[in-house]
């Protein structure tokens, strides 16, 4: 690819960016939030068209003026926003566009054998092939997505961001396949804001800064992490968590109790209590249950059994303005459908649970929503600036911060963070993680859900391991390392 | 018009025509009665009637079916009489051509059909026939209007009808122009309302506009004409004479009173249904119209579309319908 | 990182022997957690049109248990059966169009007016006199193509012209049939082809033809949106359209060919009430939109597009057909039946959101 | 590297023009195709309200230009003005509760048959009589009572017994009107209550006081929609409830609230309409529903929800409302006037999206 250049409407997205794959690596695209790298793909996928620049494709120029057309050429694209149709059938999304058929007439059974073959392939047999896709849980749908990918004769997979939704378990199969394919001789581009991954399986990198191509062809082995951060980010960032307070005072207020909590089916017994000033992590499996503990005491879903106690009131039960208006705050697993007012602008999606406070008798004053808002994006560096954007129209990072921005504003006494970090590159993830701890340090309670252990154990105090439902180990975060957690997850599936 | 006069007062809605020992019980019969969506005035006066008239008759069973203008559902209705075996089925076709095929069917059943207002195109398909005199009734109030000018060629003509698309809406405004032009006469606007007082109010509230001086305007629909009446109030204008049609209640009320602009009304019996039935009973009991020589029940029978002035209208009022 | 999980995985290996670094089998879970909001959501395409077509076919059962229980035998009978089919049908066909549509996320408010237009077409001074020239299958071309053709109109601007739909067939709606009216002259137009009319009168094997194509068309419907690439594209483009764009689908030819099915269908129905009064006129199919719209969406087709199914449609299209037979046979006035039918309408979605919950919750 | 672009590219602007297959902007939609969507259209709801209903605007202008070229001095004048402002009053009213109701996520069919209720309900014989003992407000009262109960009873089923908006509207289409033909046994009432008639013919400064509430709803509707708490619930519940549930916001009360404001928007309609008809009958806003729809859709709001505006509302009724004159005053009939305000709708649209997108790419 070479200068591609593409325009949105005030913004430029891509300016003049240079990439060039070849057959048999993994090429890695590292960028911020924002740089453009899922821009730069969907041009490569043909979803959009570039407004300059040139492909060219073994060394022939080529437009791809349909994704038909590049997906003719074998490019298939694993894009960063689940792209599946919610009531077809695992089989029938894998093989949409290309469908097995004679005459126009699905053939059925060639299509859920091929299926259950991909599947098998991907280390998932037990993802029916038959269910709709709007049933399985993101994990699952993410390996639709790359069943999908592959189900086509594939000269190169692009992935934006694979690993999002996969606990480390998944993401290390993912590499298997990935192995597999370079093996093939298949190109490989892959997206992900988790350094560490790229060490694992990248052959070289092309940085992103703001829509330009600050480096290309570094190889992985020969590049350190640091200077990876500073190409991307222009300066240096000690890639560490911040400090902990201390510890946390035993007569600490006990902001958020739990006691019994239980939905049927899905998690029993689950105690926890919370202090001020306190983070507890939750760590655990994809599937695991650990979303629906914080859905459940927010009020989202309603218990089965159980009592929730924010500052030793009782909430009433399965009432989310109850939470909200005790002081709970919750950033959900997934911002797109969960979290945000995707056509309403920054500033709106950030004021939506505070509104209270900037109206008088029922009528909004705009204009200090507005200033708060810039306040609060400008801390949290969402670009691009300007908090009357659609929300739409962020990157996915980005998109993420307004609805931590929300919570900020809203100034909660209990903030459940549910996978804070996915999509969310390197910078701002420590800006992230050091504004959590201050949060903290200035009295609010915190639990964070998150599929990387790492940033379980280094950003909170105390740590509970969560197994099929059941609270299967609670200490202190200093007390645990890394193996001793996966071990806890483990056992169940060994036994 | 004799009809009128031999009212007991029983029901102003229903008249009971000729007494006598017609009205002696007789064998039970179950008449099936179906017509379109009492969507306005007229038509629900239509129902009313027949159901009044059921009432008073203990020999009638009376099988009414859901008012509609989906000629498909009428068509089942129909049906569902035929599977029934009702004695006889009274039709108010919300379209005379579209219902000829099933009113054939009936009659091939040997359920006599008594078609009313809306004719069929298959005179075999109804064994007798209540015709309402829709382009009698434009007739009428061109003739009025005709009148009314007295020579005068200019008089600006003004005509708010019905719901367009039904044949009747054409045959009445057809009368119209036919007779207007005897006298030199034609229509200057013509807007189209649908037989609600909404509508009638929302056209002549435009047609006002439209033409800044009127001298005659034919409004179909006495119904709509509440709507009409209003906007020519909210215009405050009163330099035309507006005519009627089908003879409401209140329209001749507003002409007894000497409404401003409303000096008469062509009147369309909205008796016709309960005609029909009663004349499907006599036909069942095999007996005859009473004031006939004649043994039979005619074959067809005309209704007279008269127009309603201030002079006349006490002979009237008994019997118009309260929309 | 992984270096450690596997030297620390005292168990995986067990599980997954040919696999140590893949999670075991059963850790990843497949099922998504139902949001407590969306009760029927997840209601399952999968889970068999039994279970998920069970409310309706209660409240079906049960209409007609209301009208044994009323009405006896004048209910029960064959005739009575066909009564109900032979005015099920003509909607029938249009709601089985209509539910592709409306799956693939649009909405045609212009069915009753290109039944109109078609009928009319089909019964012209000209069109008749060519069809007794020639053969009476001109009046039947003539028919289809014209409402293939509206909707083809329908079609192109909505797909290219970007204009929603609603808008687009609301147009097409009052457009069809002014032209309707205007070919017509207002006027009822007789059929006297009698090729025509006897075809389509004709019986086979005691049912009706109008019930026979109903039948034909619900089954070819069927296969269409189940077993065809063009009608699981169909779920695709209504359920996502950015995905269906991704997946190489052509998004806009698709939404064209979908409103030239249900034109067809339309053409095909006017065919039909054209047989069955002997009539075209401008006023066919007045207001028969929301009937068809209210069968397919109480089928449990989603309006917001994605979701279908032509069993339910066939069985929405049955329940209000039989309802008022019911209300015929009982003598029930037109507003007491109006009154009913809401509350009937409402309590047969309920019920069949209940007990689907429970069909998919099991 | 950069630089090497600008070497193989011809330029911008050759390409783009080169390049017609190319959906460009267009394809970017990301909202789905058929919605119409400038994927611009939301940073419009920024943008100014001039440069988003520019097209509207024009739409309005154009009609007007016609109706002064066809009809001179009698269109012109300010007697039509206010005949056409009056008859846009009793839509508007509706059109503006409408407006909350489709931008928050839902629909209402039964607004028209309301409407007939509460104009039944305020005219009864014990209403009238009641009226004359006391107030004649008791009229007022029983009207946005009975307008505001059946919003109420509309909300509850939908957002508490998740019946999907169109079917239970729908039921209450059928229902209300059912009820307004029991109450009034299908009589037109007339007012008798001369307090009631003369407040309501009076008017304001020459002005009617139908087209001042019209304008007082108006005002009212836009501050509730662009600058409360409420509106602003509403733009989140219709564009994503359940994020607005996990945002705090109670949807299922909102949502019952949006019906119960359009429920009274109808009470409202149905006073204006009984004071301009002086009667109160079951045929009141017969098939009001799709003309209300129609402008709220034309005026720029989604029917997926999640985005309104008053403003094009406003606008949208007035189009419709002038279009109907100007057809009048040319003594045009219905049949023409169906056909052309079918293709004037479509252009309208067409129009005012490509203007839309340019101002906002601009
Ligand atoms: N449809 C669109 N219209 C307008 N601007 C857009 C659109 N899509 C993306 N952008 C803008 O283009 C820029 C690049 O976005 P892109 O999604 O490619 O970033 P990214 O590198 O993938 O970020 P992330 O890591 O957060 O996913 C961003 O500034 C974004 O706001
Ligand atoms: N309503 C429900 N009915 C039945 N099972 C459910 C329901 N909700 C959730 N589950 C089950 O509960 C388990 C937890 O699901 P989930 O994927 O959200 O867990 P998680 O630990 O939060 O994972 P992640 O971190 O990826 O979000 C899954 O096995 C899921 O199938
Ligand atoms: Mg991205
Ligand atoms: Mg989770």
């Amino acid at each position: 690819m070479r200068g591609i250049v593409k325009r949105f409407p005030g913004v430029l997205a891509l300016g003049g960016v240079e990439l060039d794959v070849r057959a048999g690596e993994v090429h890695c695209l590292l960028g911020q939030n924002g740089a453009g790298k899922s821009t730069l793909i969907k041009i490569l996928s043909a979803s959009y068209q570039p407004d300059e620049g040139e492909i060219f494709w073994n060394g022939e120029p080529v437009s791809l003026s349909t994704p038909q057309a590049a997906m003719d050429l074998g490019i298939s694209t694993i894009y960063q926003e689940l792209d599946l149709v919610p009531d077809l059938s695992v089989a029938e999304n894998i093989f949409l566009g290309h469908e097995l058929s004679r005459g126009g007439f699905s053939q059925r059974s060639t299509t859920n054998r091929r299926t259950r073959e991909l599947l098998a392939r991907l280390g998932h047999p037990e993802i029916p092939a038959t269910r709709a896709v709007g049933r399985l849980s993101p994990a699952a749908q993410q390996i639709v997505s790359m069943a999908r990918a592959l189900s086509q004769d594939t000269r190169m997979l692009v992935l934006d961001e694979p690993s999002a939704v996969l606990d480390q378990g998944e993401v290390d199969n993912l590499f298997r396949v990935i192995r597999d394919l370079t093996a093939e001789g298949v190109a490989v581009v892959y997206i992900s804001h988790r350094l560490e991954e790229i060490r694992q399986i990248g052959d070289r990198i092309t940085v992103l800064k703001d829509g330009s191509t600050v480096a290309t062809g570094l190889a992985v082995d020969q590049t350190p992490t640091s200077e990876l951060i500073k190409l991307m980010t222009g300066r240096s960032i000690e890639y560490v968590f911040p400090p902990r307070g201390g510890v946390v005072p035993v007569d600490a207020e006990r902001v958020l109790e739990v006691s019994g909590l239980e939905l049927s089916g899905v998690f029993s017994g689950v105690d926890l209590t919370v202090r001020a000033g306190e983070i507890v992590g939750l760590a655990g499996l994809v599937g695991a249950g650990r979303s629906e503990i914080l859905e459940t005491l927010y009020g989202a879903r309603r218990p089965s059994a159980g009592t929730v106690r924010v500052a030793g009131r009782e909430l009433r039960r399965g009432s989310v303005p109850a939470a909200v208006k005790a002081g709970i705050g919750l950033c959900p697993e997934e911002r797109k459908s969960q979290g945000l007012l995707l056509d309403q602008a920054i500033y709106s999606n950030i004021t939506v649970s505070s509104m209270s406070r900037f109206s008088r008798l029922g009528l909004l004053d705009s204009r200090a929503e507005r200033r708060r808002s810039t306040e609060l994006t400008e801390s949290l560096d969402v670009r691009p600036a300007g908090v009357d954007r659609l929300v739409r129209l962020l990157s996915g990072g980005n998109q993420q911060k307004v609805v931590l921005a929300r919570w900020l504003l809203r100034e909660c006494r209990v903030l459940l963070l549910d996978e804070p970090t996915r999509g969310v590159d390197v910078g701002a993830r420590a800006e992230i993680y050091a504004l959590v701890r201050s949060l903290a340090d200035s009295g609010v309670a915190v639990v964070v859900v998150s599929s990387e252990v790492e940033e379980v154990l280094g950003l909170a105090d105390r740590v509970l391991v969560v197994r099929e439902g059941r609270v299967v180990h609670e200490g202190p975060a200093t007390e645990i390392d890394e193996s001793r957690v996966l071990d806890l997850v483990m056992e169940g599936s060994a036994a | 018009e004799d009809a009128a006069n031999d009212d007991k007062g029983s029901s102003d809605a229903a008249p009971v025509a000729a007494a006598g020992s017609n009205d002696e019980e007789g064998d039970q019969v179950t008449i099936g009665f179906s017509a379109p969506a009492a969507d306005h005035g007229w038509m629900a006066a239509i129902t009313n009637n027949v159901r009044d008239l059921a009432d008073q008759y203990p020999d009638i069973d009376l099988q009414i079916a859901e008012g509609t203008n989906d000629v498909n559902l009428q068509i089942s209705q129909v049906e569902t009489f035929i599977n029934d075996k009702v004695d006889a089925i009274v039709l108010l076709p919300f379209d005379g051509a579209a219902m000829t095929p099933i009113a054939l069917k009936a009659m091939e059943a040997g359920i006599p059909v008594i078609n009313v207002d809306r004719e069929f195109d298959d005179a075999n398909a109804a064994r007798v026939t209540v015709l309402g005199d829709n382009y009698g009734m434009g007739v009428s109030a061109g003739q009025y209007v005709c009148e009314q000018a007295d020579g005068n060629k200019d008089a600006v003509v003004a005509e708010i009808a019905g719901i367009d698309s039904l044949p009747l809406t054409q045959d009445r405004s057809q009368g119209f122009e036919d007779a207007l032009s005897d006298c030199g006469l034609d229509v200057d606007a013509r807007q189209a309302a649908d037989f609600t007082v909404e509508s009638g109010e929302r056209v002549a509230a435009n047609l006002l506009q439209a033409e800044p001086k009127i001298d005659f305007l034919w409004n179909h629909d006495d119904d709509q004409g509440i709507g009409v009446l209003a906007a020519i109030e909210n215009a405050g204008r009163d330099e035309f004479t507006m005519i009627g049609g089908a003879g409401s209640a209140n329209a001749m009320r507003d002409i007894q009173d000497g409404n401003k602009v409303l000096k008469a009304t062509v009147i369309y019996p909205s008796t016709q249904g309960a005609d029909g039935v009663k004349l499907a009973r006599l036909l069942l009991q095999q007996k005859a119209m009473g004031d006939l020589v004649e043994v039979e029940v005619p074959r067809t029978v005309q209704l007279f579309a008269p127009v309603v002035t201030s002079d006349n209208v006490d002979q009237y009022l008994d019997t118009a319908f309260e929309s | 990182m992984s270096d450690q999980t596997s030297g620390t995985g005292k168990g995986p290996d067990v599980a997954a022997v040919e696999n140590p670094l893949a999670p075991s089998q059963d850790s990843i879970s497949v099922e998504r957690a139902a949001s407590g909001s969306e009760p029927t959501a997840g209601g399952g395409l999968m889970s068999g049109p039994f279970g998920r077509n069970l409310g309706l076919v209660l409240a079906l059962l049960l209409i007609c248990a209301a009208g044994v229980i009323t009405a006896g035998d004048r209910f029960a009978s064959i005739d009575n059966t066909l009564t109900i089919l032979r005015f099920a049908s003509t909607i029938g066909v249009v709601s089985i169009g209509m539910t592709f549509v409306i799956t693939g996320g649009g909405i045609d408010l212009s069915v009753g007016a290109i039944l109109a237009l078609s009928s009319v077409w089909a019964t012209t001074f000209a069109t008749q006199a060519m069809a007794q020239d020639t053969h009476w299958l001109v009046m039947v071309f003539a028919a289809l193509a014209v409402g293939a053709g509206c909707g083809l109109v329908n079609g192109l601007v909505i797909a290219y012209g970007k204009v929603v739909p609603f808008i687009t067939t609301l147009a097409m709606l009052a457009a069809a049939r002014g032209l309707a009216e205007i070919i017509s002259e207002r006027r009822t137009q007789i059929v006297t082809v009698d090729g025509f009319k006897d075809f389509f009168s004709t019986d086979v094997l005691g049912v009706p033809l109008l019930v026979v194509i109903f039948a034909v068309v619900s089954v070819a419907g069927w296969v269409l949106f189940n077993r065809t690439t063009f009608g699981r594209r169909t779920l695709a483009v209504g359920g996502n359209p950015e995905a269906a764009r991704l997946a190489g689908i052509n998004v806009n030819l698709h939404t064209v060919l979908l409103y030239v099915l249900v034109g067809f269908c339309c053409g095909l129905a006017a065919l039909m009430l054209v047989s069955r009064t002997t009539t075209g006129t401008s006023t066919h199919g007045f207001m028969m939109e929301l009937d068809v719209i209210a069968a397919v969406v109480i089928g449990g087709t989603l309006l917001t597009g994605g979701r279908g199914t032509i069993v339910g449609t066939v069985l929405g299209v049955l329940i209000f057909a039989t309802l008022g037979n019911v209300f015929t046979l009982n003598n029930q006035d037109t507003s007491t039946q109006a009154v009913a039918k809401g509350l009937i309408i409402v309590v047969a979605v309920l019920l069949q959101q209940r007990l689907a919950r429970r069909a998919s919750s099991t």
